[in-house]
């Protein structure tokens, strides 16, 4: 498969500072990174101090971290940390049962995940959640329900407006799956695309709802190295064309520590570090938890 | 996808099963319509029936069936000008399916309707046979919207109004001052047809139902709250206008709460006795109101009981009686028309229907001296009877 | 069915909607020509309406339980809603100077309109259960409006219609009872004909694939395969639920005045769970979301009991077992891979698709 | 005391409403399954009953165990032949599938015993008919007291049996799940055949149980009792055992007393209006599990 983002493409990493206007008494770790250019802005993702129990057992606590706008953020962590746990608090999936995170500089407390997404929070899934009965347009189509915004008499009776929007959200789907050069698989049942191409489309989809903030579980999972370099291209591409923030969750370490700017480390649903890539690396905190994991990093 | 194969597989083998449907429904019409009985041989008169022979209802279906080809085969073995060639279809007493029933015994030629069994598909396919003008006989159909407004219809049984009202003028008579209790289903249309009747005319008599309770189809399990409300009402009579299978429920309900007023049926009630495995003993004393009494000492009662029970190892019940009278009525009304095999079914139905409505008159198993009035209802007495001992008793 | 389509070429929802429009536009002319020509037995004729009304009853809870995804066993409580209604509103409009046509036409949009909005006021709170919580709660509104229509009479007379839930109405001597509680409707005017339910499946039709292939539909099957991936691109799956479930219910409603105003009589006792269940084998027997499967299956399964009378008393045993076995056939896995392997070892060589998963899965 | 009456009256329908129920809650609980059949086996175990201690003039007892042996090989045979082929491809196939065999049935029992309906004789008969208290006030049949201690007995002795056999055991890990189960060297198959026997054997018992309360054995016997039991088992939590129990308790108290003190037309609707409310505010009914989606 052709990629239609070239090696060369590669964007440089950014410069990491320190981001100052953070209240410390919330984090359990001394402070909170943005990349230099979203310095000047109120990050996208205010995460204040989230946590919550399921029955007792406390899953996640005192989750605390800032995401530029325009940042590329990673959580990493071994198996049951928490991870996936943090993108249904994200994602209102769950609600918290403390704290809470701020998106866009307002309070999400109380929010549906239908809500979520309409403000602007988009997500993959670690097993993939596609559906599956639909074709591949169909799935991108299906996240574009805002802009196609005829109403039910349009939709039986197949009127100007309908076919005026249907051909809107047509052109756009196919552009939206270029991105991954797979405007040619528009027809196929998504069920029938093979694994890699499903986890693909899964990103197309969740840019079809315009978010502000994207929310990638594991993309690489499955991939083989040369499917994992064309995604960390399509990533920071993604990034730069949409001009919005991702935040990912990765086992893969040369994902991670490739295009992430700023990490958290997760364990036992507590931050243990935060930093960039260089930073991370040689935290002894990391190094202890990760022991034996980052010997599978490739 | 993949599947496609076996989609298409899917696709002729449902598209070829569709043809073969059509087609079959299609050439069953063929070999239907196509002989009048005017062939050379022996004439035929193609009498249809319907009722339900499979599901809930089905006893009064089956017993009618019997009933009825008892009659046919009597009646083939004595005449010479023509035949009868009876046939009954399975309309599982619900009225699309008589419709379709009635429409298979059309393609089959019919020539004269005994039926419907049950009154819901009777006033549904009674519709069908005015337009079409066949005569139609029912055995069993009893609710006067059966005959209404449709002047090719006659019944061998009562109507539901003119049981109830007999019931309440017996009752108010013989048992002066008692209190009386009823029991009906409220979904049927008999059980209800016979309790309005019964409470209008009962209470014009100056009596006074103590209480009345009634149940829908779906439950028919339990009873013990209607005999719970009956007992502490004080009834001392209770009347159940409705089939045999609850009532024997309730006779055996009440016999276990202690509570012992005296039943009175109406012609449903007829073939409790010979129910599998129902203990006779709770039934004694109960009376009902029926046309027909098996252990009656008839001569012609004797010997279609004898007959019956002969073929089918069974005791005849009302329904069975008036298959067979129905047949004999019609067998009857044929010849004193004049009536031949090979006449228009519309010159048969008028004729019938002269015939009919002209003084005709019938003495059958259910009655003596049955005769019609414009409205296809049946002029004959009712007879009511008590069970002592296991039989019925002539009251 | 392939789903690689070029461009410019059909796509799949087209393709699906051709085929069933020709069903039934080839079916009608077929069935009209030689009705024309005398050689459909009456038998077939008077089944022609029922198996329209079928059809539509079948469409209509497809549109639920294939393309929403959700279990319905209450589907004749609409049709019973559609019935009765149709035939109040066809009883009141008798005595007027009206053509059949219009009076037929008015019949049918009000037994649609009011089983819409019975089935929109049942949809909320049916719609907030997941599976077979879901599905025991459209059985038992299925059995209460069965309930219900026992209790209701109804009649017209010169002062106008009236409504009660017990059976003394005082009407005038003149005035005729329309509803008369678990007795039914009794006298109907029988205005339903083949030509009527013809444009009323292809109605059902029209609304159903046009809905599957537009905005709405997408988000119905979306919220279908995966409920959580639909919240998450913000979909409103309860809205979408609602909507499918107030349409089919509309459309029953469709269906059941097509069906009512075909006999004379009508019991409320026939739009019972047995009816439900009986629309939803046609469903899934046609195979879930496969509009034209349903169609198929909802005429062969009317007719096949009247095919088999030749078998008399087995007849319903070996309906019965018909249905298993094709059952069995359809979806036992093993099966399935048998005859999709022997297929295309004997009749074509393996072509090279992205990859394959089950297809038809329930 | 008609209070007492209607209250007693309530409870013994409930009691074999909830001995059904049982049948439906392990059956669904082991393969996820509606068993549409399953109320049409009672009302062949009531049928073998009825013929054992008719034609054969045996003993009530040994008709129960003889109704019993019968179903369990019905249902065995059923889980076999119409739904094993099935097994993994949703439960709809299967709930269809379950509806035909549901129609071979009652048409076969149609075919064998005949449309006429036959008067049950209750197997209690021996021991008279009815206990009177307070001075003739208030009876209380033998049907009705057995029927409830028979349901208490059997829920205890199932709810032992799936917590401490081995059998029972299996039978709760392939319920929770098949495949892990599988894994841990349960033979998924023969737990489940073993569930329908179960199933099936208690259906024969709710049969005869049934039928000696309300006499009238038809083909039709088993179809609306089997779908009240359903709901039953759905009001108190499809798969709880005590759910079905509590479900089927409160369903029969329920009809009974609507149709005493409210409508005899409209206990049904009464009925199942209740569910509705009971399931609008616990959606997976009273004693059920609430199911969460790992996301």
């Amino acid at each position: 498969m052709s990629i239609k983002f070239k090696k060369d493409d590669v964007i440089q990493n950014t410069v990491y500072d320190v981001y100052e206007n953070y209240d410390e008494s919330k984090s359990t770790v001394e402070d909170i990174i943005l990349p230099e250019r979203d310095k000047d802005k109120d990050p996208i993702l205010d995460i204040r101090g989230l946590g919550i129990d399921f029955g007792g057992l406390t899953a996640v606590d005192e989750f605390t971290i800032a995401i530029g706008r325009t940042e590329i953020a990673g959580i990493i962590g071994p198996n049951g940390a928490g991870k996936t746990t943090i993108f249904n608090l994200l994602t209102k999936v769950y609600q918290p049962t403390r704290g809470t995170f701020l998106f866009d500089g307002k309070d999400t407390s109380g929010m549906t995940t239908t809500q979520i997404s309409k403000m602007g929070i988009a997500r993959t899934f670690q097993n993939i959640r596609l559906f599956d009965k639909l074709t591949v347009e169909e799935n991108v189509k299906a996240a574009m329900h805002e802009e196609v915004n005829y109403g039910l008499a349009s939709g039986i009776f197949h009127g100007p407006k309908y076919r005026k929007q249907e051909k809107a959200a047509h052109e756009r789907a196919l552009e939206l799956l270029s991105i991954f050069d797979m405007q040619d698989l528009a027809d196929y049942q998504a069920s029938s695309l093979p694994y890699g191409a499903q986890r693909r489309l899964e990103i197309v989809r969740a840019l079809a709802t315009n978010p502000k903030v994207l929310l990638l579980d594991e993309p690489a999972a499955g991939m083989n190295p040369s499917e994992t370099a064309e995604l960390m291209n399509n990533i920071r591409k993604i990034r730069d064309t949409f001009g919005i923030a991702i935040l990912l969750i990765e086992h893969d370490m040369s994902l991670v520590m490739n295009v992430c700017e700023g990490i958290a480390v997760l364990n036992f649903g507590r931050i243990i570090a935060k930093g960039t890539p260089e930073e991370i690396q040689n935290n002894p905190a990391v190094i202890e938890a990760y022991l034996g994991k980052k010997k599978e990093a490739k | 996808m993949k599947t496609s194969f076996v989609k298409k597989f899917m696709v002729i083998a449902l598209a070829l099963a569709m043809v073969f449907t059509f087609a079959a429904c299609g050439g069953s019409n063929d070999s239907g319509s196509g002989d009048d009985g005017g062939e050379a041989g022996a004439a035929v008169l193609k009498i249809g029936s319907s009722g339900p022979l499979t599901g809930g209802a089905s006893i009064y279906g089956v017993a009618v069936k019997q009933g009825a080809e008892i009659a046919v085969a009597e009646i083939n073995a004595q005449e010479s000008d023509f035949q009868i060639e009876f046939k009954m279809e399975d309309d599982e007493a619900d009225g699309e399916k008589s419709v379709n029933t009635y429409n298979q015994l059309k393609d089959w030629g019919i020539q004269i309707m005994m039926g419907t069994v049950t009154t819901g598909a009777c006033i549904t396919a009674s519709a069908l046979t005015f337009e079409d003008r066949v005569f139609e006989l029912t055995p069993s159909a009893s609710s006067a919207d059966v005959t209404a407004g449709k002047d090719n219809v006659f019944q061998v049984c009562f109507t539901d109004p003119n049981q109830g009202i007999k019931a309440a003028d017996y009752i108010a008579e013989n048992f002066p001052g008692q209190k009386v209790g009823v029991i009906y289903n409220n979904s049927d249309p008999y059980s209800t047809g016979i309790f309005n009747n019964f409470k209008a005319e009962f209470e014009s008599k100056g009596g006074e139902i103590a209480a009345a309770e009634k149940y829908p189809d779906d439950t028919n399990a339990d009873y013990s709250a209607q005999l719970t409300s009956m007992k502490s009402a004080g009834a001392e009579i209770v009347f159940l206008p409705i089939y045999y299978t609850p009532a024997s429920v309730i006779m055996k309900q009440a016999k276990d709460m202690n509570y012992a007023p005296v039943f009175f049926g109406v012609d449903g009630m007829d073939g409790i006795l010979d129910m599998e495995g129902f203990d006779t003993a709770l039934a004694e004393g109960v009376m009902l109101m029926t046309p027909f009494n098996p252990w009656s000492t008839d001569e012609a009662v004797a010997a279609f009981v004898e007959k019956y029970q002969a073929t089918y190892n069974e005791v005849p019940n009302q329904f069975a009686a008036d298959g067979y009278d129905a047949i004999y009525a019609l067998y009857n009304a044929f010849k004193a028309a004049g009536l031949s095999t090979d006449q228009p079914n519309e010159e048969i139905c008028d004729a019938m229907i002269a015939q009919f409505t002209g003084g005709f008159s019938y003495d059958g198993l259910t009655g003596a001296a049955m005769t019609w009035n414009d409205k296809g209802e049946v002029n004959k007495t009712p007879v009511v009877c008590v069970i002592e001992g296991g039989i019925y008793v002539d009251r | 069915m392939k789903m690689k389509i070029k461009n410019g070429r059909l796509s799949p929802y087209t393709k699906n909607s051709i085929i069933s429009y020709g069903i039934v536009i080839i079916a009608f002319v077929v069935v009209s020509v030689l009705n024309g020509m005398g050689l459909v037995s009456s038998t077939l004729q008077g089944q022609l309406v029922p198996i329209c009304a079928y059809i539509i009853m079948a469409v209509s809870l497809n549109l639920v339980v294939g393309i929403s995804g959700e279990l319905s066993l209450g589907h004749a409580g609409f049709m019973s809603a559609g019935a009765f209604t149709a035939i109040v509103v066809s009883g009141m409009l008798e005595a007027s100077d009206m053509p059949v046509i219009a009076r037929f036409a008015i019949a049918v949009v009000c037994g649609a309109i009011v089983a819409g909005v019975l089935g929109f006021l049942i949809g909320i709170p049916v719609l907030r259960l997941r599976g077979d919580y879901l599905a025991i709660v459209t059985l038992a509104f299925g059995e209460i409006i069965k309930n219900i229509m026992n209790i209701v009479y109804a009649g017209v007379d010169s002062h106008g219609f009236h409504l009660r839930a017990n059976p003394d109405l005082g009407l005038e001597e003149s005035g005729r009872m329309l509803l008369n509680g678990p007795m039914g409707a009794t006298a109907v005017q029988r205005l339903s004909t083949f030509t009527a339910g013809f444009v009323l499946v292809l109605i059902t039709l029209f609304v159903v694939q046009n809905i599957m292939n537009s905005k709405q539909g997408r988000a119905i099957m979306a919220c279908r395969d995966n409920r959580i991936a639909a919240e998450s691109i913000g979909l409103n799956v309860m809205k979408y639920k609602l909507m499918a479930f107030t349409v089919s219910a509309a459309l029953a409603g469709m269906g059941g005045a097509l069906f009512g105003l075909n006999f004379s009589t009508l019991l409320p006792i026939k739009f019972n769970f047995n009816t439900s269940v009986l629309i939803l084998v046609f469903v899934v027997l046609g195979g879930l979301g496969n509009i034209w499967g349903s169609i198929i299956a909802a005429t062969i399964l009317t007719v096949l009991p009247e095919v088999l009378r030749q078998f008399a008393d087995y007849r319903m045993l070996a309906y019965a077992i018909v249905l298993i076995l094709v059952m069995i056939f359809t979806y036992s896995p093993k099966i399935k891979n048998f005859t999709q392997n022997f297929m295309e070892n004997t009749f074509r060589k393996k072509d090279k698709k992205p990859e394959a998963e089950g297809g038809a899965a329930v | 005391m008609i209070f007492l009456t209607n209250l007693i009256n309530g409870l013994s329908l409930g009691s074999v409403y909830a001995i059904i129920a049982l049948g439906y809650t392990m059956v669904y609980g082991i393969s996820k399954m509606l068993n549409f059949a399953h109320g049409d086996v009672i009302m062949v175990g009531a049928y073998i009953s009825f013929c054992a201690t008719m034609y054969l003039n045996l003993p009530a007892w040994v008709s129960v165990i003889l109704a019993m042996i019968v179903c369990t090989a019905l249902g065995i045979l059923i889980e076999g032949l119409a739904y094993r082929p099935l097994r993994g491809t949703g439960s709809l196939a299967v709930l269809i599938t379950a509806i035909g065999v549901s129609y071979f049935l009652q048409n076969a029992a149609l075919l064998i015993w005949g449309s006429a309906p036959k008067v049950f004789t209750s197997i209690f008969s021996a021991l008279g008919s009815s206990i009177s208290l307070f001075g003739g006030e208030l009876t209380v049949t033998w049907e009705a007291l057995f029927t409830l201690v028979a349901a208490v007995i059997i829920m205890i002795g199932m709810t032992l049996f799936t917590g401490q056999t081995k059998v029972g055991k299996a039978m709760r890990a392939v319920s929770e799940d098949n495949g892990a189960a599988q894994l841990m060297g349960i033979n998924v198959n023969s737990t489940i055949s073993m569930t329908f026997a179960i199933g099936s054997a208690l259906a024969a018992i709710a049969g005869v149980l049934l039928c000696s309360s309300y006499p009238a054995l038809m083909p039709t016997t088993g179809a609306m009792p089997g779908i009240k039991a359903f709901t039953a088992a759905v009001f108190g939590g499809i798969g709880s055992i005590p759910g079905a129990m509590l479900g089927g308790i409160l369903i029969g108290v329920i009809e009974i007393f609507g149709r005493a003190y409210i409508s005899s037309e409209l206990s049904d609707a009464i009925v199942f209006g209740v569910l509705i409310i009971v399931l609008l505010v616990k959606p997976s009914g009273l004693l059920g599990k609430k199911i969460t989606e790992k996301v």
